[in-house]
């Protein structure tokens, strides 16, 4: 009974949680990340400066007072849209995600779950959706749902689903021979009874890392969309089409903040995201538990 | 030394690290092993066996586990005497394997999965003896023929999944063998096996140690393997060894209350049948193993035992002299 | 209630085909199995790893479907039962696992855990499913606070418990006990069979019990039946299986148990071989490839379980063995 | 395994044709057709000038027709002519493409591979010292940095400002063939692609070591007295590398398609920057020639990763 | 590797046109075409006039009607001589839409095509045509012996422009590398001389900012820049820039169809909302010129047009009058460009701000070349209430009837606006219609006023375009004529300094 005397009981994800928290990387990665959500989230309270106010009196101006992060070729302030751009990176990041994750989750535990038939049909086509070229496919459907918001977080989510779906079907064609999930099944427990109370809670760890990730993956797919100018456009900002301005040689030459701001928010806050995700992986980790 | 001796454990504390704590997994631990004898470390999970099996090898896993206290001499091949503890890095190499050889207790995991059998076999040959690789092969097959391993040639070219478990068993048995090593430790061979193959391993590892005079340090928590194949005993109890002396003499005056009480609760073959019809039930010791995080003070075994008295969760007893070989860390041995 | 037998299990066998898409050889896991078990009875399954015990026990709890033969439940087929039906003898027949930590979900409280079964049948109210869950757990013994758990807190016998007290949460009649006490700590074997054996005979439970300890089955079961290779051995009332074991398996299994008394290491007989791949099994009988006193006769025909004495069948067609 | 491999094939067949439906019907949906593509808006044509065009390259049809006619001249291996390229023959044109792709993949993977698998190895030994701490976060923001953004600064640095390399295409234009000028055009493209890849395979490869080195059979090898290092190189590495083969696997299979911002900021003429063109000028035949090869590739790969595997895993048998 | 060898990124930009080869299918890339090809007639290197290229004399008859052309002594590439046979070849071809040409329309005045001798080729028209010449300026003249083998219908699909085209031209065709480059070797039978280059390699890039790399890289001696990018270029010895009319006009195209322009005072307020001056100067740099109706070349724009000088508060109130808050409010309305590049969303943007300060919400939406082409030929105008699009003014001033006519409405023409103002589309007729040059300004004059008063399209301006050349490239001449020209250029000058 010895281990009887343990004070509280924390459940597994608490566990988890204590066990991120002990891990270094993950909470710079955390500091880091929460630090730039919230000025993205409020700077609209605080910055005199809005998005998308053009001052053609004040173009490709540097650092400055007024303008603590200069200006653009419109005379834009970019700290304002390094903020807003952030904001919209990380809303089709999120959004776009959460998408996938339902999809790719769903779609891998039905896999899983429902038995052989079900199970090859839905992975013929998820191997299908990996097949397609992602270039033509981001290419084509972009052409066809069009650029924006709302767009980029279509195709977003419809390219990300499927490696989630694999992992989801893998961990549980797993699971289903598990002792519990078989107790489970003796006790007479039916398809949707198996994917709620024993399905989720035991694929969290994945969806947890692949959701994490996935923002990470969602603002660099969104950057690279709107290089391409398919992405979010302007004059919305977003992370990727104010990077977008440094494919003119004279912006990356002669005014480098324009790019480099936006770059480095992007990169330390997806690197911020990896760290968070890695944690996480670490985290919930089923190995971990056995410790 | 002791002249027969060829492994002298003294004092043999080993410790690890677990977060920001240290756990003491084996505490205070002497224990010899002579030439040609067989001696058998019994224990329930946890209490230390494999810890020191790991820290005679210096295999403990670096950075987490160490030796904290205690000498561990060997008589190598050569008639040199080492301190394990003490040597390191290229000395301790040419040790393993060499003078001392181990058998672990899965043998699918122990094996490496993308490599032959012949080839795992020939690798220590090859780094002790100094053989080339042919040479090696070809004595890696000997092995396996002396382990009793049917064609074994052909065998010696499968990957450890293509073989059963016994033949797997055999297979890491001829692999520790493999450089004549004068100790072997065994540490729970058998028990991933089933009862035809253990007794099928037992008998061999029995045999081999006979022909070639080795010492055996033989891991096992089975009460009834260690009857058929050890000359002395050793129980452990949560890192502590709680009772010592040859097979007879524990077996049939258990000195610790623990060995006692272990001895009783195992159902025995033909006496079960007359326990269940009188509707009596086993008898037990109460409670549970404690866990290493937290020990009770004093005798860890004191919160289980029958015979608890207040000083028992006082202090650590010491290991009392019971005559004939045999020790017992138990205050109250007398009356046991 | 005016069955004779709770369970009768005849011609039972079951072949894994290899997973989908996959080549490779089916195996034969069980074959031609037939045993009766009456209510209140103990019957005990042994036999070597991979000798199908399990898949008996999950194909009586309905866990997999069997590949042939049939499994009569209280007199009707269970093979044939739709959705509905299945669930409600789910409720009926309940299994325990040897595993004690992959057998408990390790997301869920120990009070999750054994309001599982009850939410999954509908049974009662949430404060009554809660009150058989703080009933089950009492009657294993564990404190009324570990409801509020997770399994990771629990040392293995204790986990043991609570996976004995899950199965006892839906009152069944049946229980199949798969190697229950293998995993445990010597210490704690003997506690888990006594509480096994003391809740058996308080509620009168019917039960399987599969192990390979073969001491732990003389202890606990009235009728012990012998597999090796998917196929019944020998089948007799305990007492006159380990007194007069007539199959040559069975011989060789008793001997091979290590015993701590000396005297019967003394003519211990040990089996030539390992045991031959369930996918590709001999011919005839089964055993004959290890066995000491096979003739070429075990080749050609595989021997049918015969009634020797009263209760006691065998499989073997050497009779003039002592 | 040859029925394993014919088996497989198969299955691949039907999923081309399903992958040829399904982006033909995508394309159909995108507005704008190739005489769309073809005209610059501010030049002044009319639009009857280019109904002629259209009807010259079957696209007034309907669309099933146009797709089975595809089709039927696709299985006799004709696949048409490309639109924007002046009648040049898709599939030699496509072909054409894909020597350079797999060239630069191929570098890029080989730089990734050896860099990575190196690395990831440095990493797992020295664990949580300064060395493995330096290299992982070097990882990590190698995975966080966009392609195309490491691709331009790369551009920029070495070939515009520094000039060690030329500034794009894969060899100096009318100059004769020479190997040190495909060299000097590769470098750069194929270093800026392995950094993605070859970030993801360190990590891979440093937790996959991480894992195996607390594997029972390691303990095993240097119970043998095997050196360290041996124990390592031997023991470890070659299971540690089972899953990153699949790593690598897929990454080809995704990159074979995917390299699109090297390509097209380096103008290699690839895979990527044809298939980018042929969407952009809506060149029907290309498109469909160029998903069916890159299907095919993943496809092969992705097989060809099942077979590696099961070599150098014994344990698995591909049947 | 021996001689001189130019590289340079001639298919960059609006100009160019890369990978095609086909001179019967060019829009656009006559400043390459022009190296290996030429037409009858070429306009000045000011653009200013037409003059003979393979004509070495035009007239235009009396009738207005027939043109006579006396033709250049000079071989093909192959050594066969060019004659009048391969004029009339050519403008058969050429007119014949089988042959998958987009001069069909354009040549469908022609008549008949009549050969007196060798070195005379006549044109009859069967009414008179102002654009005539121009449009022959853009037509390079075939080979008879190597085309007229060859199955009309499948000429738009043959191999032979890209693999072995023959030209007259300084340059003959060596080879292609497709998406890479096209290289030529120099003619050495050139009329005009032998070319000073013994080669030249036309590189293809992705976009023209790669291209700006290549040439600071020193791998190319020309290309077309970005104006950001030519800016960089300023002052640097090492690199002249060339800057020069685009000859587009800019315009903010309004749905005439899409019901929420059809009063004329919501078209006015959309001109006072937007600061065009402050745009142009700030944002174009000062490299561009404003314009208050389809043209700014001074000879077309003529006197008292309205200016539309910024005044919002002159908009606002235009729209309160029209009733713009019943009519569209502050939905927003799509606004769709093709031009992908950095300036123009930096305009759309600034012009999206200024709108949105007299409440017209417009959001501007960069799309590729055929996306928009597929919308704005289709019939769902709600999809294209608005666009920001070009059209070429010049030096052709008849290039706008195409985008204004009411006869142009598409399926037809490209009027995709579909703007039908009888007024405008009459004087339209007339002043295609007029072929005495002395008359003509006057017409296009007319044609210009009436658009700045009805507004068909906002008209904003003709910015600047730029090419830059590295200083080692000698007697280099280029100018950024719509489509590249063609021009003359005299490619046989080309030097490359050592
Ligand atoms: N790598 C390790 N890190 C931390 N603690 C360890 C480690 N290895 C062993 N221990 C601790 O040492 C104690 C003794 O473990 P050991 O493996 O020797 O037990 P054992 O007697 O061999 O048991 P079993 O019968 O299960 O093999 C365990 O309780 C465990 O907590
Ligand atoms: N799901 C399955 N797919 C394929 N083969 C299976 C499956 N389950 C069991 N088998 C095979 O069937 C045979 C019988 O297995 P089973 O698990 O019933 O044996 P067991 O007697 O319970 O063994 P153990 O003592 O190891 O638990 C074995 O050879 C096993 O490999
Ligand atoms: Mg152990
Ligand atoms: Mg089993």
């Amino acid at each position: 009974m010895a281990s009887l005397t343990h004070a509280g009981s924390a459940g597994p994800i608490r566990r988890a949680l204590s066990r991120f928290f002990e891990n270094g990387a993950a909470v710079v990665g955390l500091a880091i990340l929460i630090p730039i959500l919230v000025l993205t989230l409020t700077y609209d309270l605080w910055w005199l400066h809005k998005p998308n106010d053009i001052d053609l009196l004040a173009m490709n101006q540097g650092p400055s007072s007024a303008h603590w992060l200069g200006s653009d070729g419109v005379g834009r302030d970019i700290m304002a849209r390094l903020l807003q751009g952030g904001r919209i990176s990380l809303l089709v990041a999120t959004v776009s995600m959460a998408i996938s994750t339902f999809l790719g989750f769903f779609i891998g535990a039905i896999a899983g779950f429902a038995g052989r038939f079900v199970d090859g049909a839905t992975m013929r086509f998820v191997d299908l959706a990996m097949t397609l070229p992602p270039v033509i496919f981001l290419l084509v459907l972009a052409s066809i749902v069009g650029s924006g918001i709302m767009p980029t977080i279509f195709v977003i989510s419809l390219l990300s689903w499927p490696v989630l779906s694999r992992m989801v079907r893998a961990r549980l064609l797993e699971l289903r021979e598990r002792d519990f999930v078989v107790a489970s099944r003796g006790m007479g427990a039916g398809l949707w009874h198996l994917l709620i109370r024993h399905g989720l809670p035991n694929t969290i760890d994945i969806l947890v890392v692949y959701a994490t990730l996935q923002v990470a993956n969602g603002i660099l797919l969104e950057a690279g969309l709107s290089f391409l100018g398919l992405g979010v456009t302007p004059p919305e900002a977003s992370w990727g089409n104010m990077l977008n301005a440094a494919r003119a040689t004279h912006v990356l030459e002669n005014y480098p903040w324009q790019w480099m701001f936006p770059g480095g928010a992007l990169v330390v806050t997806v690197l911020a995201i990896n760290f968070v995700g890695d944690g996480l992986r670490d985290a919930f980790d089923p190995r971990s538990e056995l410790k | 030394m002791n002249a027969e001796s060829i492994l002298e454990i003294s004092g043999l504390t080993t410790v690890f690290r677990i977060g920001d704590r240290e756990i003491v997994a084996v505490r205070d631990l002497s224990l010899a092993v002579a030439t040609g004898e067989t001696v058998a470390l019994v224990g329930e999970s946890g209490s230390g066996k494999s810890v020191t099996s790991l820290s005679i090898m210096g295999l403990l896993p670096r950075g987490v586990g160490r030796i904290a206290a205690g000498t561990l001499r060997l008589k190598r091949k050569t008639g040199e005497v080492v301190e394990l503890q003490t040597i390191g890095g290229d000395t301790l190499r040419r040790v393993r394997g060499n003078d001392i050889g181990i058998v672990f207790q899965e043998p699918l995991t122990s094996l490496n999965p993308v490599f032959t059998i012949g080839e795992q076999i020939a690798e220590p040959i090859r780094i002790h003896m100094g053989k080339s690789r042919q040479e090696a092969l070809s004595d890696a097959i000997q092995r396996l023929e002396d382990v009793g391993i049917p064609d074994p040639h052909r065998r010696a070219r499968q990957y450890p999944h293509e073989l059963s478990g016994g033949m797997r068993q055999r297979a890491t048995i001829a692999m520790a063998l493999a450089c004549n090593p004068t100790l072997l430790i065994a540490d729970e061979p058998t028990t991933a096996l089933d009862v035809t193959i253990q007794a099928q391993i037992l008998d061999l590892l029995g045999r081999l140690q006979k022909e070639r005079g080795m010492g055996m340090l033989f891991v096992t928590h089975n009460l009834g393997v260690v009857a058929e194949i050890a000359d002395r005993v050793a129980v452990m109890y949560a890192g502590s060894l709680v009772e010592t002396g040859s097979v007879a003499r524990v077996f049939s005056h258990p000195r610790h209350p623990y060995t006692k009480g272990l001895m009783r609760s195992v159902p025995q073959l033909g006496t079960a049948t007359l326990l269940r019809e009188a509707g009596t039930p086993l008898p037990t010791i109460a409670g549970s193993v404690p866990s290493l995080m937290d020990l009770p003070s004093g005798c860890p075994f004191a919160p289980r035992c029958p015979y608890r008295i207040e000083v028992c969760s006082e202090a650590y007893p010491a290991l009392a002299d019971a005559g004939e070989g045999q020790f017992s860390r138990c205050i109250r041995w007398q009356e046991i | 209630m005016s069955q004779e037998f709770l369970l009768e299990v005849s011609r039972l066998g079951k072949d894994f085909a290899p997973v989908a898409f996959a080549r490779g050889p089916v195996v034969r896991a069980v074959q031609d199995v037939s045993f009766n078990i009456k209510r209140g009875e103990v019957v005990g399954l042994v036999g070597e790893s991979g000798s199908g015990k399990t898949t008996i026990g999950r194909m009586v709890a309905q866990l997999i479907e069997p590949t042939s033969g049939s499994i009569r439940f209280e007199g009707s087929e269970t093979t044939s039962l739709s959705r509905r039906e299945l669930r409600g003898l789910h409720a009926r027949v309940q299994y325990i696992f040897q595993d004690p930590f992959a057998s408990l979900s390790p997301r869920m409280t120990i009070g999750e855990i054994l309001t599982e079964g009850l939410d999954i049948q509908r049974i009662g109210s949430r404060s009554e499913r809660a009150a058989k869950a703080a009933q089950a757990l009492a009657s294993v013994d564990l404190p009324p606070d570990a409801i509020s758990r997770y399994p990771h807190e629990f040392s293995g016998g204790q986990r043991q418990r609570i996976g004995i007290a899950r199965a006892l949460t839906l009152a069944p009649e049946l229980i199949v006990a798969d190697e229950p006490v293998s995993a445990l700590d010597v210490s704690i074997q003997a506690q888990i069979v006594n509480l096994l054996r003391d809740l058996q005979m308080r509620l009168g439970l019917t039960m399987l019990f599969i192990a390979h300890d073969l001491a732990v089955v003389e202890y606990v079961a009235d009728t012990v039946i012998v597999l090796y290779l998917g196929r019944i051995m020998e089948m007799a009332p305990s007492r006159e299986l380990y007194a007069s074991p007539q199959h040559p398996y069975t011989r060789a299994l008793l001997s091979a148990v290590p015993s701590p008394d000396p005297s019967r290491h003394a003519n211990r007989q040990i089996l030539k071989g390992d045991i031959p791949s369930p996918a590709n099994p001999p011919s005839g009988c089964v055993f004959r490839t290890r066995c000491p006193v096979a003739v070429d006769a075990c080749a050609s025909a595989v021997p049918p379980l015969r009634e020797g004495t009263k209760g006691h069948f065998k499989a073997c067609i050497r009779d003039d063995l002592g | 395994m040859l029925q394993y491999i014919l088996r497989r094939t198969a299955v691949g067949l039907l999923m081309l044709l399903a992958l040829t439906v399904l982006i033909f019907t995508l394309l159909r949906l995108t507005p704008g057709d190739p005489i769309d593509a073809y005209v610059n808006p501010s030049v002044p044509i009319s639009a009857s000038d280019l109904e002629m065009l259209r009807t010259r390259l079957g696209l007034d049809r309907p669309l099933p027709v146009q797709y089975f006619a595809w089709l039927g001249a696709a299985l006799m291996g004709d696949f048409g002519y490309s639109i924007q390229y002046n009648g040049e023959g898709v599939l030699p044109l496509v072909l054409s493409r894909i020597g350079p792709t797999i060239l630069l993949m191929f570098s890029g993977l080989v730089i990734a591979v050896v860099v990575g698998i190196s690395t990831g190895i440095f990493a797992a030994v020295r664990r949580n010292k300064l060395a493995d701490l330096s290299l992982s976060t070097a990882a990590f923001v190698g995975i966080s940095s966009p392609a195309f953004l490491t691709a331009l600064l790369g551009l920029y640095v070495f070939a515009v400002n520094l000039r060690w390399v030329p500034a794009g295409g894969m060899l100096t234009p009318g100059a004769p063939f020479s190997v040190g000028d495909l060299l000097a055009h590769l470098i750069l493209p194929a270093t800026l692609l392995s950094i993605g890849h070859g970030a993801l395979i360190m990590r891979y490869m440093r937790s996959s070591l991480l894992e195996v080195l607390s594997q029972d059979y390691v303990r095993t090898a240097r119970a043998k007295g095997v050196r360290e290092f041996w124990v390592i190189v031997k023991h470890a590495v070659r299971n540690a590398l089972l899953p990153v083969i699949t790593l690598i696997g897929s990454t080809i299979g995704i990159a074979i398609g995917g390299a699109i911002f090297i390509e097209s900021v380096f103008d290699w003429p690839g895979m990527g920057l044809l298939m980018v063109n042929a969407v952009v000028r809506r060149d029907y035949p290309v498109i469909m020639c160029a998903t069916l090869l890159t299907g095919a590739c993943v496809i092969l790969v992705n097989l060809l990763t099942d077979i590696a595997y099961a070599a150098v895993d014994p344990r698995i048998k591909v049947a | 590797q021996t001689g001189k060898t130019i590289v340079g990124g001639f298919d960059v930009g609006p100009g160019g046109f890369q990978g095609n080869f086909n001179p019967l299918t060019a829009t656009a890339g006559f400043t390459w075409l022009n190296t290996y090809f030429e037409p009858l007639v070429i306009y000045t290197s000011d653009l200013s006039k037409l003059t003979g290229a393979l004509a070495s004399e035009f007239a235009l008859g009396q009738d207005n009607l027939t043109y006579t052309f006396k033709l250049a002594e000079t071989n093909w590439h192959d050594g066969t001589p060019f004659t009048s046979a391969d004029v009339k070849f050519t403008l058969e071809l050429a007119k014949n839409a089988e042959s998958g040409s987009i001069f069909a329309a354009r040549l469908a005045d022609i008549a008949s095509v009549e050969t007196p001798d060798a070195h005379t080729a006549v044109v009859k028209l069967s009414k008179p045509n102002s654009a005539f010449l121009s449009v022959l300026s853009q037509l390079m003249m075939l080979p008879q012996q190597a085309l007229s083998s060859a199955n009309v219908k499948e000429i738009a699909k043959s191999q032979w422009w890209s693999t072995k085209p023959i030209g007259t031209g300084p340059f003959k065709f060596v080879k292609h590398v497709s998406d890479q480059y096209v290289e030529m070797a120099a003619y050495d039978g050139y009329r005009g001389g032998k070319p000073k280059a013994d080669r030249l390699i036309n590189r293809y890039f992705a976009n023209p900012a790669a291209a700006v790399a290549a040439l600071r890289a020193g791998e190319i001696q020309f290309t077309f820049a970005e104006p950001d990018d030519a800016k960089t270029f300023k002052g640097n010895g090492s690199f002249r820039v060339i800057e020069g009319d685009s000859y587009v006009v800019n315009y903010i195209g309004f749905n005439q169809r899409a019901g929420i322009w059809d009063d004329l005072r919501v078209r006015q307020a959309v001109m006072y909302a937007i600061d065009r001056n402050a745009i142009v100067s700030s944002l174009f740099g000062g490299a561009a010129k404003l314009a208050n109706c389809g043209y700014v070349a001074p000879q077309l724009v003529g006197k008292d047009l309205a200016d539309y000088a910024y005044n919002p508060q002159k908009a606002k109130d235009l729209l309160a009058e029209a009733g713009w808050e019943k009519v569209n409010g502050s939905k927003p309305i799509p606004w769709l460009t093709y031009y992908n590049t950095p300036q123009v969303a930096n305009v759309m943007a600034a012009v999206q701000a200024m709108l949105a300060q007299v409440g017209v919400n417009v959001v501007p939406r960069a799309l590729d070349v055929p996306s928009y082409n597929g919308i704005v030929r289709s019939e769902k105008w709600q999809d294209f209430p608005l666009v920001y699009a070009g059209l070429q003014n010049g030096p052709n001033p008849g290039s706008l009837n195409v985008g204004l006519n009411a006869a142009q409405t598409p399926p037809s023409g490209n009027n995709i606006m579909r703007v039908e103002m009888p007024a405008l589309t009459d004087a339209l007729n007339t002043a295609m219609a007029e072929t005495d040059p002395a008359k003509a300004d006057g017409r296009w004059q007319k044609v210009c006023k009436e658009m700045n008063a009805a507004l068909p399209w906002a008209p904003m301006w003709v910015a600047s375009r730029y090419g830059v050349v590295s200083s080692k490239l000698k007697d280099f001449f280029w100018t950024p004529a719509p489509g590249g020209g063609p021009y003359v250029s005299h490619p046989e000058k080309w030097d490359l300094a050592p």
